[in-house]
């Protein structure tokens, strides 16, 4: 009954398994050894601040926080392989890409603990800050991207979301025009299979969330997110191309979210004990471990030497939080508009004088 | 059922609780939902974790999945897959997650929901209502502290019911829903849990073309709504230390406004202040003040104030009591209006 | 480099080529003859009524109006096949299948005509009104088909739009909760390869826009819209489908648009002789025509029988529309709420009173 | 360049033509688009097509695919792209077809456009202009008869310009265009081509700061913005008959509102009416009522008072004319005042 057929298909790929065996032949680029070891490197580094922004949030010095523990894999390997002036637009589960590009843990604990000068990045002045409404990301990318293309540059705009990110319009209309204008894009989905207490299954029917990019017209690839090697690759194959001109590259890294939602959020309430064990035995950082161990790539006496620089470089940067003072409560004006309109400006008085000479100070973690 | 049965069964019905705002807002829904099996509730995460503030909870256990409906992750579908169920018949509470989540609605909810029954001249009609909390002062991240009802406010066919207290609750969702148009209901999370109130499950709505007038006095007429009631009966309680009655009055139902028990009131104080946590600049307290200044310029013995959230973004939540009104700022606005009367 | 991957395809279909020639067994349900007699007249009566339309308003008695032109077909199998108690969600170029539920042509000229009482349907009380904001019926489609679902209905919600609308997000979210809710809804694309001006290729870079229903999890068919066969054979299928309870489908009908996007456009400004005259060698009517003819279940008396009933109903409809004296201009607050709040009583009685006794005649086409 | 080219050039530019807004609107257009490099124009049909209006009309002709785009048709993502283009230094002016089709930006512009430079202290900003035809009385279909400029006027961080006359619209939208904030900007589409002007191409844009004064005045201030100035001045012309002399002003820059003008008319006139077609409240008039009645009471010789839409849905053509303000309901409104005074 059917004449004809439009035939389609999403690749799904692996080097190492849960165990940090091989299953097939690394990619080239795997021989940098110093590579390897800074994505070890890093994301045990972020896995330990993490679960110190956590802790810091438990005894109320911090805001509520969104803990990235067990996807650490997937933004080591998106920060390692963007160039400096490609532009990342995250979402909020990003901080280890946005580690590697430059942003300061102090500013990450300034965002988090209530500052807006946590996403003023000193070091990486055009990537854009954390994104709380889900998905519209995806359209500032899809900008960005065009910005490039406009002027003829060979950058790339890399975006991340989650799973339920990729429910909501925003993302499929990005995918969409980056098909069409065959943007330099790459969309980074981090696919830990819960959206709060909404699992997978529940947002979409799809076999795999990768095959959204069929619609658009543009490649896409599912992973697991947890090798790190496989989600290098990918990130790589679609930067490669991206900056070739040959448009845009939807990936699904498949990861597992080990933590609560967020600090505010109690997973027991809709997860089962067996399913976060079992999210556990494909973590990462074990994985990446075994594998560097069997290569003689890494010793016991390293990872002690790791941990002490990781605590130093923890300690200071929440030292550091602790002791910057919160603005003035005026500044709540002093960057909404380049040139302040005359209303405001009465405003500000207002707000001035009512916090008074010890305004300054009232803030609080 | 036998009258033994009957009575055991309005027993419990009338017995009262002490239960938080975010209790009340439980209690009504499921309520409203043993009462009328159109009744269904939608959005992220109210099933089996009954919300992130847990005002859907139990509600799956008790009604199960085919009404109490996790969605994908997508507000305009939510908002707009109620006004479909809607004009079926059903009548979806939907809720939205924060208030700052609920601009990828305002299409849905301008365009159609607003309209539907106008645009068939009553042939289908949009029975839904859209939860949200709202507001800031919770240190939550940014984009969770937004006092935007102004925007809904301004929609001809909506109606915007803003309560803040348990009680007022528990009555004004069980009217909002039962309500045969399209309501949005802001729960102002900030007192979810502030305080308790007994509030009795006997199903007796609220009505909603009224406001509720929390204290009488004589001297000035002081008007909120949401959380910072609060500070405005806080604020009543130290002006009255100096002397100065302070009539309270809580708009709750923001739209359609009823502007005859605040007229009426300011006919007797002849002085009013509006208290908002929005933005000054086209706050909802700009139309009660425009429609005082118009209809009781010549009751009034001095401007009407506004003691309000500036024209800026709630910063985050290191300065965030600094945007909003505090019990000091109506005192002072109050004592102010006092003193300049005709 | 690949470990696995996932196959998917979306399969076209026609029955019946430009000439009316068969190119397959048609399907079984084609032996209805009194079907097809209906399927042609209607059509034309559709396309003469349609004409009518386009020629009021160029005379000032008609507002803006989309003309559907060369895409009755479609319609024609929507309205066919739907069981009475489906709900039809249409778009604004659902004339066919609107008529074929009952929608009056004197209510479809009130529509355009200015008037809200064209979407007060007398003969289809659950059918959704026109839907001008593109794509945001989707949604109200989902909803429709989530209802059934509550109450266990076998009934379908079936819902049109353009090509240009499948590029929105509601679009993309509504396929979405399709797929994961399992829906008994019906998505049918008129795919006319334009939205206004804008060309199918610049809304998506997907070969086909079926296939924006792999990423849903959904079943996708692309079909000739111009074939009656076909797109009657895939609403058909997805229409027992659905009443089954086995999930949504969404059918991309190909057609064309042979008008301008509405009496508001020249489509000669952006598009080319050529392209219109490739478009019309495509056109539905005389395809069936010529099948019609070729079985001998049509004849040249029959044609002019038909012409001359379309031409009595269609003056019939135009006469009632234009004697419609318009509505009293303060009903514009009798229906916005089932109870009119006082405010609303206001100032309605202002309208009245500055309408004055002749206020009611004031209005015009 | 030689210096007789530079006055070549700068001829061919003071050359002025009688033209309409929405030719203004495109002449603004070409001539930014001229200007800097990093502005360009995009939306649904704005290319070949030239818009629905025709107010991009050429520029794809002059300007290229790169910068004149035609996007997929999806509102949101128009907006959100925009934003990150105005991220990256481009300077984008992207069209929504009709502000009926606006609210789907609504997350985008709320969320994002109006908070990239506050929530980045600085680092990052949005330089972009949101352009659409709104407000109603062309005998449109439903949903093309939108003015709901308070939704955007409401939100902190952003500019919501309406020109009224082709020169204003030629000078407003260079100023939105260069302006390194978000600018909402909105055209009045009944009078795109209602009269013509004699519009200079000089490049010089106009403050988005004042209102600007159409007619001095001495006993009453009318306000107004959009097609409704044309109502307004009429009305003026009527009201002089009478031997009232009305103060006409254009509010031009809805947001943020200059109110010293206003003020200052009023305290010379001691009447106010307001006169806008959006529904009545929440309308912009509320505000500026509000306004004047808190800082001016007591200038005020009478309750200021407005002349709008109702608080109803915008009726399909038939009867749209009963919706919208008329220059009798506005002398109506005048004359009302001059005979209450005080
Ligand atoms: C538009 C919008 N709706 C709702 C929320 C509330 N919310 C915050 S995170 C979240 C779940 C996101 O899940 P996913 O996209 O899978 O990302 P993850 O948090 O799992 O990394 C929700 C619903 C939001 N931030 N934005
Ligand atoms: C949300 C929205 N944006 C823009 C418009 C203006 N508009 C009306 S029809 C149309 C093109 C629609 O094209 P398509 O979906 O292909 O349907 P067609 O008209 O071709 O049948 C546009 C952009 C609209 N009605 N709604
Ligand atoms: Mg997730
Ligand atoms: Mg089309």
């Amino acid at each position: 009954m059917m004449q004809k057929t439009f035939d389609f298909f999403i690749p799904y790929n692996r080097f190492m398994n849960e165990q940090g065996k091989l299953e097939q032949a690394l990619p080239e680029w795997s021989r940098d050894q110093e590579r390897l070891i800074e994505a070890y490197e890093t994301m045990v580094l972020i896995r330990n601040f993490d679960q110190k922004v956590v802790a810091l949030q438990r005894t109320g010095k911090m805001g509520t926080y969104p803990s990235i523990l067990g996807q650490e894999a997937i933004g080591v390997a998106v920060g390692q392989t963007m160039r400096k002036d490609d532009v990342l637009i995250p979402y909020y589960r990003d901080l280890p890409a946005q580690y590697l590009r430059g942003v300061r843990l102090v500013e990450t604990l300034l965002y988090w603990g209530g500052d807006e000068r946590g996403s003023q990045y000193q070091h990486c002045p055009e990537d854009f800050p954390n994104c709380v409404p889900i998905s519209t990301q995806m359209c500032h990318a899809a900008g960005v991207a065009t910005a490039f293309k406009i002027r003829g540059e060979k950058r790339a705009a890399v975006v991340t979301c989650g799973d339920g990110a990729t429910s909501k319009g925003d993302f499929l209309e990005s995918l969409n025009v980056a098909g069409v204008w065959q943007l330099p894009m790459v969309i980074v989905v981090n696919n830990n299979q819960w959206a709060i207490s909404t699992p997978r299954k529940v947002q979409s029917a799809g076999q795999t969330i990768a095959q959204k990019a069929i619609g658009a017209g543009i490649e896409g690839i599912q992973v697991d997110g947890n090798d790190y090697f496989a989600i290098s690759d990918a990130v790589q194959h679609a930067l490669e191309k991206a900056h070739a001109g040959k448009g845009a590259t939807l990936i699904e890294a498949i990861s597992y979210r080990l933590g609560d939602h967020t600090t505010a959020d109690d997973a027991t309430r809709y997860r089962s004990k067996e399913d976060l064990k079992a999210g556990w035995e494909k973590e990462p950082i074990q994985r990446l471990r075994h594998y560097l161990l069997s290569q003689n790539l890494w010793s016991e006496s390293q990872e002690k030497e790791l941990q002490n620089k990781s605590t130093k470089i923890i300690e200071t940067a929440v030292s550091d939080y602790l002791n910057t003072p919160p603005e003035p409560p005026e500044s709540m004006f002093d960057h909404l508009f380049a040139d302040m309109p005359a209303p405001l400006i009465e405003q500000r008085i207002d707000v001035k004088s009512l916090a008074g000479p010890g305004g300054t100070q009232q803030g609080s973690h | 059922m036998n009258i033994a049965a009957k009575s055991d069964t309005a027993d419990a019905s009338v017995v009262s609780h002490k239960i938080t705002m975010v209790e009340a807002v439980n209690l009504a829904l499921a309520r409203a939902m043993q009462e009328d099996e159109n009744v269904v509730v939608l959005g992220e995460d109210v099933g089996v974790n009954g919300g992130v503030f847990r005002a859907t909870v139990n509600l799956r256990e008790e009604f199960g999945l085919k009404r109490v409906m996790d969605t994908p992750l997508a507000e305009t579908l939510i908002a707009g897959m109620a006004i479909g169920m809607a004009a079926q018949g059903i009548r979806p509470v939907a809720e939205i997650q924060f208030m700052g989540f609920i601009y990828a609605t305002m299409e849905q909810i301008v365009s159609h929901a607003s309209r539907m029954r106008n645009r068939t001249r009553g042939r289908l009609s949009c029975p839904m209502v859209l939860r949200a909390p709202f507001g800031g002062g919770i240190h939550a991240p940014e984009h969770h502290s937004e006092s935007t009802e102004t925007l809904f406010a301004h929609i001809p066919g909506l109606r915007v019911v803003i309560p803040s207290s348990p009680r007022r609750a528990y009555g004004l969702l069980l009217a909002a829903i039962r309500n045969d148009d399209p309501v949005v209901f802001l729960e102002p999370k900030r007192i979810y849990r502030a305080s308790s109130q007994d509030v009795t499950d006997d199903g007796q709505a609220l009505p909603l073309d009224t406001c509720f007038t929390l204290r009488e006095g004589t001297d000035i007429t002081l008007v909120s709504w949401g959380a910072m009631i609060q500070e405005t009966l806080q604020a009543a309680d130290q002006l009255l230390e100096q002397d100065i009655s302070a009539e309270v009055i809580d708009v709750a139902s923001i739209s359609p406004l009823d502007m005859a028990t605040i007229r009426t009131s300011v006919a007797k104080t002849g002085r009013c202040c509006i208290v908002h946590e929005a933005a000054r600049t086209h706050g909802v307290g700009a139309e009660i003040a425009a429609e005082l200044s118009e209809s009781s310029l010549f009751d009034l013995k001095a401007p009407v104030s506004r003691v309000t959230g500036y024209d800026t973004v709630m910063p985050y939540y290191r300065n965030e009591m600094h945007y909003m009104p505090t019990v000091e700022r109506i005192c002072e606005a109050a004592t102010i209006l006092m003193e300049e009367g005709l």
